[in-house]
């Protein structure tokens, strides 16, 4: 099977990358695996709680990855100096009580991984 | 993908960005060919004798040093449009006109701008 | 039977950025090139975009839609935007680039 | 402070900019003077005929309708660069040059670039 | 005494602004009334734990301006879709349990208030 | 005796951002104004600002540094730049910008 990876590198709401790249996810989910990598400001983007009144939920449209199978990964340094910490595994499959279901926070090193066993590659 | 070209049009120091494109190009030098290609504000990264000591932030010049084997692209017009060209310029860069800027995007099995 | 296989480039940033510079450039010097026009990007069909040569447009409904971008010639506007850019980005695409 | 400027110079729905800035001025309006500036990517905000269902955002041009009492000065220099100027734009907004746009921000007692 | 207004819209580390406003304030702080206002992405700063590695953290600057006087409000809409959630008032004097002590989420009719009010603003 | 007062800039957006060009528009039309540098505005020294006629030039030491600039003939360098700024914008200021 083909490998897509996004990176992913603004937050939710200030700019529309997340809900581009879950569009984008979504369709290629159908047929391929999908790898989703947030650095800097993106880590924010699985932040459980979000309640924006007028727009959708970057948390939950993130959730709805992760349950369709894509491999998201949030950069360590970037989500703790943000204030999201990596701890033991939990039984979400995650391993940041921050949150939502599925997403791990993992080292940089996961991104050049990602890269290399990727067939394209979307920036957003 | 066994090759990866960051885009970098963001001028350091103001942004984290420059010192995200930098690590990224970093750790990714143990799998690809790397190239780091400064466009843009992305070129004020090459004037030498930064030192952000009293700015409390990492020296972007010294991590460029530290990693030797990363090739670093630099967009000659951007360059003088931004009247850097009679600056004193990091070494271990390359000035490139647009031509080969474009070819080395081209060249690349991807492209990430960040 | 080979399949034709395009430079596909995914716009979202609007004109004047340095990143829509980078990639008209780039389209510039391909022979064989689709973009696909999402989020800000859509804001090209205002400058004319789709008077580039040698290139099929791509535009993307919702977006349009929002910022009051109505029908234009030889531009596509597909059913599905984001399933007909992976099947081009997945199947028939030489390079592809993200601005 | 009696008057405030609003400066938007950031492209509607590709960022949640052009939304901040109508709020900001429109709680602004109870106290203040308001002026709003469309500046660079900022003036696609007043073409006519925005809708936003299918994208899941608010409609910024409805809520420009609904601030009557919201000053909105368009760079009309920026207007021409987009090729906008042919396009049929939201009644309620003023066309300026750039002296004049320049003069408004002049005469508020604040100017915030959003 | 005369007050100055800061408002900030953008989020620590991938701006510098956060450092910036917060110089200025230490300055202004020693002869001036001082408010901050915090909108859009700027809602981030106050994040409790933020543990950047190489950079200051954008918490503890803003923690140390609470105490010295500063007024701090949080945009209420900016920060729900954040997933920072107002709560009632805590003993911290805040209002947000993922906040640091001393910065209270409120409306943005606030901003328009703390902008009549004051002599000088600085957007940043 | 009434003290001068200046139209005061903080600039700390890099040239040629759109930020920037309104800045340099409004301190051109000002009789008396004063240009502070910080952050990425300390990027305009290499662009040649302090050759604004009519304009008093500002820039923060640590940012220079950072950036590797190095002293500027026409450009004062305050030895605490937030508390010079602070003292012209709350005493000393007609209008006061901020890009």
């Amino acid at each position: 099977m083909k490998t897509l990876t996004i990176v992913l590198t603004d937050g939710p709401y200030i700019s529309e990358y997340a809900e581009i790249a879950c569009k984008i996810a979504e369709s290629a989910l159908k047929q391929y695996q999908v790898n989703i990598f947030l650095y800097m400001d993106a880590v924010h983007i699985p932040k459980k709680s979000q309640n924006p009144s007028f727009f959708t939920s970057a948390g939950e449209l993130f959730t709805g990855l992760a349950e369709k199978g894509a491999v998201i990964r949030a950069c360590a340094r970037c989500a703790a100096a943000r204030g999201y910490i990596a701890e033991e595994e939990t039984a979400n499959g995650n391993n940041c009580e921050d949150y939502i279901p599925g997403i791990k926070i993992s080292s940089l090193y996961e991104l050049s991984e990602m890269l290399s066993k990727s067939d394209r590659v979307i920036s957003l | 993908m066994r090759s990866v070209f960051y885009l970098l049009d963001t001028a350091p120091y103001g942004s984290e960005k420059a010192f995200g494109a930098l690590n990224a190009a970093a750790v990714s030098l143990t799998r690809m060919h790397v190239t780091l290609g400064l466009y843009g504000d992305g070129v004020y990264l090459v004037v030498a004798g930064q030192d952000s000591k009293k700015l409390g932030v990492p020296n972007l010049s010294d991590i460029l040093y530290s990693y030797g084997e990363l090739r670093v692209l630099v967009h000659e017009p951007s360059l003088v449009d931004r009247g850097l060209f009679e600056e004193t310029l990091i070494e271990t860069v390359e000035l490139v006109d647009e031509e080969d800027f474009l070819e080395a995007m081209e060249s690349s099995d991807c492209v990430i701008p960040i | 039977m080979e399949q034709e296989e395009y430079d596909i480039f995914l716009l979202t940033k609007p004109p004047f950025s340095p990143r829509s510079e980078i990639c008209l450039k780039l389209a510039a010097r391909s022979e064989n090139s689709r973009i696909y026009l999402a989020g800000d990007g859509v804001y090209h069909l205002f400058s004319g975009i789709e008077r580039l040569t040698g290139c099929e447009i791509y535009a993307c409904q919702e977006d349009l839609e929002a910022r009051a971008i109505r029908d234009r010639e030889k531009v596509t506007v597909p059913d599905n935007f984001y399933a007909a850019f992976i099947e081009d980005v997945m199947e028939h695409c030489r390079n592809m680039y993200t601005f």
